[in-house]
């Protein structure tokens, strides 16, 4: 049960994040904050899925944009509204997620990662190709603006309280799972499977269900995503992207609530940091990832302990090997 | 004839293809870890081979050798920056060391090298070699025969020399190779080193292949190597090989059958087919399972 | 971090951030989006160099109004995401009063709504995408649109130059590649000329030999290569390599001199078309080339001659128009023959130009004007 | 007195290697029983075969009359057979507590829906958890660990816990793989003690281990296994006895120094 001061923590950055908008008034680092904010459900997303079952997930892109796509060719061509759309991209990316689980779920770590890397890349090139579904190549304009009440949500004032609003729901439902029957299975699966089988978990469907609810997010991301930016292309959802987000969970600290969100955090914002490095901008961008994880491996978040007690263990640097001899087989 | 010419370019693209997957492949089953800087790795080996090339004049050898030194001593960075400190901890984040110094190599070589596209100069006069009705041309052939030799080593290596039984033993179980008095540190450095040094020699046969290097070349050639890795089994040197091969043949049959925009979507089908049916690839070992 | 000590850390981040966006006074700003660093690093250079170029020439005849021209240079990565935040980025900062970007038609269209909303001119030198100019009022392109090229290549270079009966195309899948493609194509039809294949690639691809090969195996007589520089030499090359005489043309994406040096003997007989050419002996064009080179250490080519244009005209615009955004748009839109080093630009009321093309032929491993054709 | 679990014939061979060879096991309800045998003779791949890790190459395994052959090790979990490691297997990154919770996910059903609104079912699952939890913590002395990782606990502690944990399940059978493992001759006396009352509690027992002294003191009957197959069945008095038995240990015993 969270204490009194912990209520208190939660009740002002609540405050805070609410007042945001007016307290900034800078367009341009609202929209950096609306692009934290797609980010972090994004991230927490697949850090359900790697961090909570330890399935490793290399593909998140490939439902990110089945969800933008599903929003952008239905609202532009059925008029089909947000709020509808919203929980409707998430479920379609979600279907494509049982259908990969189905067939991958029962491979182990590695093949899983390589199904799910290409499913993403065929994702991506289904898009490029299939023109008359996807108008291929050139991308989907005009995506119109979400309407609340009549009432067009149009600047990026709206989109804040949008993104803050499913940000906190994502966050708020994915700690109830995870502290509950669900989630310690899943982190019983993450941490041996063969005990988990051996306590009656269904492990097969447990990780089924993980990825459903995983996969769900990334779908309401992209549909966020498409009405947000009102043009989305296959350019957005390349490999790299998935990498990135998948960055920002390991920057962050997989396994815990909070570390995705501040991955998500730090690696949206650094860049705009370095913008004025011009050239050198990826160059010290990849050596801040790196120097990040030198100095915390078990990411930036790594330690906190917010619903689950989660340690990685200490990592010992320059551990000298063993250098055992060939006589010390037996005891 | 026209199939057949298909086929045969697939063969000399996949045998390039089965350079790198060989290379990925070792790195691989000694680390336990899929690279994401694999693709810069093919970038440095090729830009090496281009120096050695424009500025020294070099020939065809000293530019493989060149860019087999080039990404050696890269392998060699790689290991300490992103495998070793990271060795007790939990993989993903030896992972997201490669994609961080796969950012600063690509980034930092295009401000370095130049962003533009070089020419890789024609190191032998190229020609056709009419073999029947299909046109080969001798660097088609050269590559081929390179390829084929350097696999032919590897496999001596790998079977018949001390150190190569010591990179498979370390693959297979580190603790049980460290029991058996196998270094296991160094066992992994040298593994990692050879396998980008292989990943360099088929940068420079790219870049001689295609007349061109690029700082941004590595990016779609390392999703190349992984998936004939995957084809052909993870921790099999003939396996990777005839997966590369593979790769290049279905490649090019799938823009013959199909249209060209389909021949990745194809590629990528058929790596999860080959997941579904056999995870442990045409030719990889069974209890592999990470 | 707690969640609150990391939101007080943002907090600050951002105040800080916000007020040192605030330039000094006495000054003209004008945005540059492009790609810097990423995949297009290369294309994004062009514009960098030739756009310093354009300001430091304004600057040396007194600036506009008095005032000293600066450019806001932000790096796009060539990601739509990117460009959509710089977008809302120089909206945002008050002092700038026009930008130029993007280099690609996705990136551009990605940031249209946001410089369409707040109103500011995105002026792009390269995208040629018939959906940009119409994207809002405040979109301006200066390539000339594939409606236009697309039935010059076909009229004049495939049928009147080199005489085709049938072609194929090949075509880099994304959305330029796409239209170019498919505006030649249509256009190649309704001067009977046979169509026998059309194929994709993608843009990272290095090895064309399947299909040119499925191509070849249609036999077309000649083949419309819509690719960048880049691709187009390797493509030339590889056809070389494959032994298959066929005449090879392009859209005018491929006038550069990479394009010669990777293409080499492979590339000779290609045929494209310009408005912008090395050999122009109008003065203001051989100073931008010399320039250029003694910068870039390289010759410029399409690209970075139509941004070094875009720069002068926006401050053309500005200065008649002067300190306001909207009066810029609406000066700009009002452009009419101005001389640029790419020839005389007229906008029309989309926001297009209609370019006046030439015959751009390879010759002995030179760029060579073909005056006979010229539209 | 009935038979809770019985095997016929029971066989798993890997490639060329008979692992397990032709068992048939009858262990009476309210026993323990013992398996004994050399290291290597197949006495953990019997246990994973009986708990549905392995699938048998041929033979039956009945629990309670009924066929659990070829059902997955949840499914057979579900029915009431619970197990410990031979290598501890512990969900090392969780607490104490956790642990033991995950042992009650066949007797809890919150589904998304009452995690997400915590409805008066997720309340009552988790107060289940949590209750009866630190019930059987307390009765096997880790109530104090409760809050801590699971992987900082002792060798031999750890042992206890995944006794705690199979507990959990609230199995009718439960299969100790080499329980005393690692515990000093106090742990194990304290560990006899309590194995002796669960099963005075009335719960079956099969148990794998090489501290005669626990396996003398405690089994009813004790199967002994060498090189996959069943060579002998009796009383630990019987089994002592038994020049087989003896033969299998120590003529073994000088080529394999591990066993015993």
């Amino acid at each position: 049960m969270a204490s009194f001061k912990q209520k208190l923590v939660y009740f002002l950055s609540a405050i805070a994040l609410l007042m945001f908008p007016w307290f900034i008034q800078n367009d341009y680092w609202l929209r950096v904050a609306i692009m934290i904010g797609l980010y972090i459900i994004l991230a927490s997303s697949l850090n359900l899925i790697n961090g909570y079952t330890g399935q490793f997930n290399i593909g998140h892109a490939g439902f990110y944009c089945i969800g933008a796509y599903t929003a952008a060719i239905l609202a532009t061509r059925y008029h089909f509204s947000f709020w509808l759309l919203l929980p409707l991209s998430g479920i379609v990316a979600a279907l494509f997620s049982i259908l990969i689980g189905l067939a991958t779920l029962r491979l182990k770590g590695i093949y899983f990662s390589m199904t799910t890397l290409g499913f993403s890349e065929i994702i991506r090139l289904t898009v490029l190709n299939w023109a008359s579904l996807t108008r291929g190549p050139m991308g989907i304009p005009g995506i119109p603006l979400p309407e609340l009440f009549g009432f067009h949500l149009a600047s990026n004032r709206h989109f804040y309280y949008i993104v803050l609003a499913l940000t906190g729901i994502m966050l708020f439902l994915s700690k109830r799972v995870i502290s509950s029957r669900i989630g310690r299975a899943w982190i019983a699966i993450r941490e041996d499977e063969d005990a988990a089988r051996a306590m009656g978990v269904e492990t097969f469907r447990y990780k089924l269900y993980n990825l459903i609810f995983g996969t769900f997010w990334a779908g309401v991301a992209g549909c966020f995503y498409a009405f947000f930016t009102s043009f989305i292309s296959a350019d957005s959802f390349t490999l790299d992207e998935g990498f990135s987000i998948l960055a920002m969970v390991l920057v962050g600290g997989q396994g815990n609530l909070i570390g995705p969100v501040i991955g998500a955090a730090s690696l949206t914002i650094l860049p705009e940091i370095f913008r004025n490095m011009a050239q050198l901008r990826l160059v010290i961008f990849g050596a801040a990832i790196l120097i990040m994880i030198y100095l915390r491996p078990q990411g930036l978040a790594g330690s906190s302990i917010l619903s689950q007690k989660y340690h990685y263990p200490k990592i010992q640097r320059h551990s000298p090997p063993k250098h055992q001899g060939q006589q010390e087989v037996s005891p | 004839m026209f199939w057949l010419q298909q086929i045969f370019n697939g063969i000399t693209q996949g045998s390039i293809y089965a350079l790198m997957a060989i290379g990925y492949s070792i790195i691989l089953g000694i680390i336990g870890l899929v690279t994401f800087v694999h693709g810069e790795v093919i970038m440095i080996g090729a830009f090496a081979g281009f120096f050695m090339v424009t500025f020294l004049k070099a020939n065809f050898f000293l530019a493989v050798l060149a860019g087999f030194a080039a990404s050696w001593l890269l392998g060699i960075i790689i290991e300490r920056v992103c495998y070793r400190p990271f060795r007790s901890g939990p993989r993903e984040i030896a992972l997201i060391a490669t994609i961080g110094l796969s950012i600063l190599l690509r980034s930092l070589s295009q401000v370095t090298f130049g962003t533009e596209q070089k020419l890789m100069p024609d190191l032998l006069n190229s020609h056709f070699i009419p073999l029947g009705q299909i046109r080969i041309t001798n660097i088609q052939l050269l590559i081929i025969f390179t390829v084929f030799i350097l696999a032919l080593l590897l496999h001596q290596f790998f079977y018949k020399t001390k150190t190569g039984i010591a990179l498979r033993a370390v693959s297979m179980n580190k603790q049980a190779a460290a029991l058996l008095g196998v270094h296991v540190n160094r066992t992994i450095l040298l593994g990692n080193a050879l396998g980008c040094a292989l990943g360099g020699v088929s940068g420079v046969l790219l870049g001689i292949y295609y007349n061109s290097v690029h700082p941004v070349m590595g990016a779609s050639v390392a999703m190349k190597a992984f998936t004939a890795t995957v084809f052909g089994g993870i921790g099999s040197i003939p396996g990777a090989a005839l997966g590369g091969i593979l790769l290049g043949i279905f490649e090019n049959l799938g823009v013959a059958i199909f249209s060209s925009g389909y021949r990745d979507i194809i590629s990528f089908s058929i790596l999860i087919l080959i997941l579904l049916i056999r995870p442990q690839g045409i030719l990889g070992r069974k209890e592999l399972e990470r | 971090m707690s969640k609150k000590r990391l939101i007080l850390a943002l907090t600050i981040i951002f105040s800080i951030a916000g007020s040192v966006l605030a330039a000094p006074a006495g000054t003209v700003k004008i945005g540059l989006s492009a790609p810097i660093t990423g995949n297009l690093a290369e294309y994004g250079e062009n514009f960098k160099y030739s756009v310093l170029m354009a300001a430091d020439k304004i600057n040396a005849n007194g600036g506009i109004r008095g005032r000293k021209l600066v450019v806001d240079i932000q790096d796009s990565k060539g990601d739509p995401k990117e460009a959509a935040l710089i977008a809302q980025k120089f909206v945002q900062d008050q002092e700038i009063l026009a930008t130029i970007g993007e280099f690609s038609s996705t990136s551009s269209l990605a940031a249209a709504p946001i410089y369409e909303r707040y109103g500011l001119v995105q002026l792009s030198p390269t995208a040629s995408h018939p959906d940009f100019a119409k994207a809002g009022q405040y979109m301006f392109g200066i390539i000339g649109t594939q409606d236009a090229e697309g039935p010059f290549n076909a009229k004049y270079i495939a049928k009147k130059y080199l005489k085709l009966k049938s072609v194929a195309a090949i075509y880099v899948n994304n959305d330029w590649g796409l239209v170019t493609k498919d505006r030649f194509i249509e256009a190649a039809r309704g001067e009977g000329i046979k169509v026998t294949s059309q194929q994709p690639f993608f843009e990272t691809e290095k090895d064309f030999n399947a299909v040119l090969t499925k191509i070849r195996a249609t036999n077309p007589e000649g083949i419309f290569i819509a690719a960048m520089y880049n691709e187009a030499a390797l493509i030339c090359r590889q056809i070389k390599k494959l032994g298959w005489n066929v005449k090879l043309m392009a859209p005018s994406s491929v006038f550069s001199e990479k394009l010669l040096e990777i293409g080499g003997e492979a590339v000779e007989g290609l045929a494209t078309n310009t408005f912008f050419a090395l050999t122009d002996p109008d003065p203001k064009v051989q100073v931008y080339i010399n320039e250029f080179r003694k910068r870039a250490g390289r010759n410029p080519n399409l690209h970075a001659a139509s941004a070094y244009d875009s720069a002068l005209l926006l401050a053309e615009a500005i200065r008649k128009a002067g300190f306001n955004r909207k009066a810029i748009r609406d000066q700009l839109a009002q452009t009419k023959n101005f001389p640029g080093i790419t020839g005389k630009i007229t906008f029309t009321p989309v926001g297009d130009v209609v370019r006046k093309y030439k015959i751009l032929v390879v010759e002995n491993g030179q760029w060579v004007v073909k005056k006979d054709y010229t539209q | 007195m009935t038979a809770i679990l019985q095997t016929a014939n029971l066989s798993k061979s890997f490639g060329g290697l008979h692992a397990v060879e032709a068992v048939n096991l009858e262990v009476e309800r309210g026993h323990i029983h013992g398996i004994i045998g050399p290291n290597g003779a197949g006495k953990t791949t019997l246990f994973n075969l009986l708990t549905g890790t392995y699938t048998p190459s041929r033979g039956e395994i009945y629990f309670n009359g009924l066929s659990i052959t070829r059902l997955s090790p949840e499914r057979i979990a579900r029915l009431g057979i619970a197990r410990t490691f031979q290598n501890i297997k512990l969900f090392k990154y969780m607490s104490v507590l956790d642990n033991v919770k995950i042992g009650f996910h066949t007797q809890t059903e919150t589904s998304f829906w009452d995690a997400f609104f915590h409805t008066s079912r997720f309340h009552r699952d988790e107060r289940i958890a949590a209750q009866k939890g630190f019930e059987i913590l307390t009765r096997v002395g880790l109530a104090k660990h409760a809050d801590d990782l699971a992987s900082n606990l002792p060798y031999g502690t750890q042992r206890k816990l995944e006794i705690a944990r199979a507990l959990a399940t609230q199995p009718q059978l439960l299969l100790l793989d080499e329980p005393a493992a690692g515990m000093n001759p106090a742990e194990t006396a304290e560990l006899i003690d309590f194995i002796r009352k669960l099963n005075q509690e009335g719960l079956t027992i099969i148990i794998i281990e090489h501290d005669m002294k626990l396996i003398m003191n405690l089994c009813h009957r004790i199967t002994v296994i060498h090189h996959g197959e069943k060579i002998f069945e009796g009383t630990p008095v019987e089994v002592q006895n038994h020049p087989g038995v003896i033969e299998a240990y120590l003529g073994k015993g000088r080529l394999n120094p591990s066993a015993v």
